[in-house]
């Protein structure tokens, strides 16, 4: 069965969530991601967004992180400074996914500039919650398709804290949480190393070689000595996605 | 800590909910301002006997009265002490005044409480207030700092997070996860329950889930946040539930001569909490007392969550 | 008309609000002349409780500050949070009322200890909000019945500060507020200094002289050149506070 | 700022309410996150022509998108700004990147926006919060300092009191003091309300206060700190108000070619901004919007208030 990218990615991050888990969920894919796996092996996943939402069971897609649909039927909907400082600085998030336009090798990532912060070529949205999460969630997903552009060695501006930045490791900086674990991309997953927190590449997608994944980022990637193969979406993956989670193409517009 | 969502049923019974979360040693919280005391939880803590708790409240009322009469109590932490509308707790008073049992005290005002939960809620070390001037407030509390403003050069008073290791909350209503709703008086249940290792939602009522879905700005506390569900209807008696039952206004009246003598106190406490098992046994010996105190019906109308 | 001292001082305390102010209310007295003032001159007056109720319209007497009669039919129900950052801190009280064991000449009270903190004599409930009143309200207003023992020099421990504590005065210390304004007896009022923020005799009930303000008050009390008189209640106000407010005696018990 | 309960209707227009409160060079706060954008006030403050506004919201959105290519704004307080779940504002970038029209910003995390409405509500000089650490935020923001824990020594970052000349917040439904009650989604608007001298409240819905009363947890907003209230049906237009109607998301959609060309943009503004006289207007060169997006009954049920 033919499957593309973000269908792939999609299932991947699925995967990676557990059954109970409190994700931190933004819109897009991460959002798919959550549905996926509440309709697959995690049932009890708890879905909390920025904007309030806690228990969020959106009826339809939602086209943003403050949609309607993430408020009725939830479990609580509650204001901004509980959810950073009860829910977020408070400990109790387990997983939050982030994206954004650079990666680097450390899994710091920008959102905020392309260029000088002063004098900058493209002006990007900036931090929103991203800051937060990547500073305060047990662990953290990052989600990206991979080029050369999106992977630089060093990010412009370090808008959310990786596992390396600034001259010091998370634990030196005194970060809660263990910063992001995994790089969920179009082609392969990178995981960070437990020595220096550095992103290697750890597992292919089917079809997929090394250097398809090493000529896509901009730095000499590490590539583990065993590398993980990631198996395909199965047949009931690709038929939630498609004919009951997003049929109308709303994030898989690719597909 | 509860972790995530267990998608199974929390609901087990007061005794078992004290038996797992509440130990020798521990730092304890039963919020509720003057609405939604847990007295239920009070007694049964007595009843299996807990020692050396660190017991922490804005106001002690007549349950902690009652916990340090019991010997379970090795420090107080509050910000106010008395029998509210009525006069003194004598149990309490006592004990500082006359070591009887003794007690270590820890004191600060209401807001000082609120801002100690507050931080310990938000994982802050500290919440900052302007607070305490010219009061001899900190010097008898070296828990009270300052703290500078790094942008004005100001320096307000702060108190340290507290973090206590259960909280347990009295609510009207949760589902069996422990997604827990209250209307009325709010006090700083929600700070509580966020700053606790453990929490113990008590609930007037066990609904299903889909009512507390039906009106989700209603949650108060998260089941995410909660270990243990306990159904324990007029739990919250002498205290008071809005919409289920009234203040026992008769019994903090009463409490005054009762908790006068120690003697008198040991007659009720050996009466009312160490004989009888639980809280059904509790309201046995109160007949009429549903009666004299539930609630007439004062609904409010629903609003529209559509879109 | 015989009255009683209890029903003065309510009359005097419910004259001192001015209709539409935000009021801080305690139990007991002050409740009671918040009441007559909203049935006389003050119907827009809203009453705000410690315990979280704003613009309480009590169907009853509450019989402690956390009464559920305060919370039926108010205009805001909220956390105590709100209520200490929001309603006292933010600067919106304009009126608070406080008594207190022990009150001494700059209107510091104490409600902690008589005799020493470590080895009290007499164990008092302490601050509660009290202290947050007396720094955070506009101005606040000190109800008691005079004795040397209720009004000494100093106080034995400043639960809530007044106009001048611990060597300094309140602008000293930067309170906002303007501390005790006035303390309402069961003789006369006594109001707050101008220049050093002293209590001062400023006003007596009819039929009391001088000396029996002066000798009841543990300290040479200051008196003033002219000295108000203040009316007796009227028969208006008898009848609400007999008939209408409290008719079980709830608070008025000595009437 | 508004003192105490009048007693009387604060309602007044929209104009009205713009001309008084909104003044050239104030710092202004239209506040809603996602939920109940105020774009009726944003569009009366465009056409009264006002300049040098300091505007601060945590998500700029299109409204502020509007004001910036319509020359009120002189500097923009921030933490996302973006077309939420559709791409950029092209009008913020051109000012950006481009400085056209030239534009003073100031950027902080949605967390640090929080905390300084949070400290101005609360009438502290700062708020602190554990963030910041290995990032370029707080160097390309010098009012991103640092505070250290009197009991821990811990340094946390620290940001500055936000207080607004005027916040304006879209209700649901308010009586005429102001008293106003929101659910759904509530962002900051709180906060926000609590650290500004002026609030204007916007309204689907003017209600009694018995209205108010009768679920008086619901209230977000006491009457006693707003100063006027706008009756204001749809006024929240492409942004949705929970119960009344949907984010109208073609027009989010189309925003994107409308704001990527200057001309366009200002052929916007024209046709429905200056164009048409207030809000009503607005809605009559809507035909079929309020069909289109009308919200379907979810009631929820109500609680007992008795005792």
């Amino acid at each position: 069965m033919k499957y593309s990218a973000e269908e792939m990615m999609t299932v991947v991050a699925a995967r990676e969530l557990r059954d109970g888990e409190i994700v931190f969920v933004g819109i897009g894919l991460p959002n798919l991601a959550c549905n996926l796996a509440r309709a697959t092996h995690a049932p009890a996943l708890v879905l909390i967004y920025e904007s309030g939402a806690v228990g969020a069971v959106p009826e339809r897609l939602p086209v943003s992180i403050g949609d309607p649909s993430l408020v009725t039927g939830s479990l609580m909907t509650t204001g901004m400074a509980d959810i950073f400082q009860l829910f977020l600085q408070g400990g109790r998030i387990e997983v939050g996914f982030l994206g954004g336009a650079q990666i680097d090798k450390y899994g710091n990532i920008n959102t905020t500039v392309v260029g000088d912060y002063a004098k900058p070529k493209v002006r990007l949205p900036g931090s929103g919650g991203a800051a937060e999460i990547a500073t305060h969630a047990k662990r953290t997903i990052i989600i990206s398709r991979l080029s050369t552009r999106a992977f630089p060695e060093a990010v412009d501006f370090i808008t959310s804290p990786g596992n390396r930045g600034k001259g010091k490791s998370r634990k030196e900086w005194g970060m809660p949480g263990a910063g992001p674990v995994k790089v969920i991309t179009d082609r392969g997953v990178l995981c960070a190393s437990d020595v220096d927190g550095e992103m290697e590449l750890a597992a292919l997608y089917p079809g997929v070689v090394t250097e398809d994944v090493t000529s896509r980022v901009g730095w000499r990637l590490r590539v583990r000595e065993s590398l993980e193969s990631i198996a395909p979406p199965t047949a009931e993956e690709l038929r939630l996605l498609r004919d009951v989670l997003d049929p109308g193409k709303l994030y898989l517009k690719g597909s | 800590m509860a972790s995530g969502a267990s998608g199974t049923s929390k609901v087990v019974s007061m005794r078992d909910a004290i038996a797992r979360f509440v130990h020798d040693g521990d730092t304890v919280v039963i919020e509720g301002f003057t609405h939604l005391i847990c007295f239920a939880a009070g007694h049964e803590i007595i009843r299996q006997k807990r020692r050396d708790l660190v017991l922490c409240r804005l106001t002690p009322d007549i349950i902690y009265d009652q916990m340090i009469a019991a010997g379970c109590a090795r420090r107080l932490v509050f910000s106010w002490a008395g029998n509210p509308g009525v006069g003194s707790l004598h149990a309490f008073r006592r004990a500082v005044e006359a070591g009887n049992p003794p007690l270590e005290i820890e004191e600060y005002s209401h807001f000082g409480m609120v801002a100690r939960f507050a931080a310990g809620a938000a994982h802050l070390p500290f919440w900052p207030l302007r607070d305490y001037n010219g009061t001899d407030i900190p010097a008898s509390n070296p828990r009270i700092l300052q703290v500078t403003c790094p942008f004005t050069g100001e320096k307000l008073a702060a108190v340290p997070a507290l973090n206590p290791d259960v909280t347990i909350v009295h609510a009207q209503r949760a589902d069996a996860e422990g997604n827990a709703q209250i209307w009325g008086l709010l006090g700083v249940q929600k700070e509580a329950a966020f700053a606790s290792k453990h929490v113990i939602v008590v609930v007037e009522e066990l609904v299903e889930t889909s009512i507390v879905r039906a009106d989700p700005n209603r949650t108060l506390i998260p089941g995410m946040i909660v270990d243990a569900v306990v159904v324990e209807p007029w739990g919250a008696h002498p205290s008071y539930s809005q919409g289920h039952y009234d203040r026992d206004n008769e019994f903090y009246l009463a409490w005054e001569n009762v908790s006068r003598d120690e003697k008198s106190l040991r007659r009720y406490l050996d009466e009312f909490v160490h004989g009888v098992e639980d809280r059904a046994g509790y309201l046995a010996k109160h007949p009429g007392l549903t009666e004299r105190l539930a609630a007439r019906a004062m609904m409010c109308e629903g609003v529209n969550y559509g879109y």
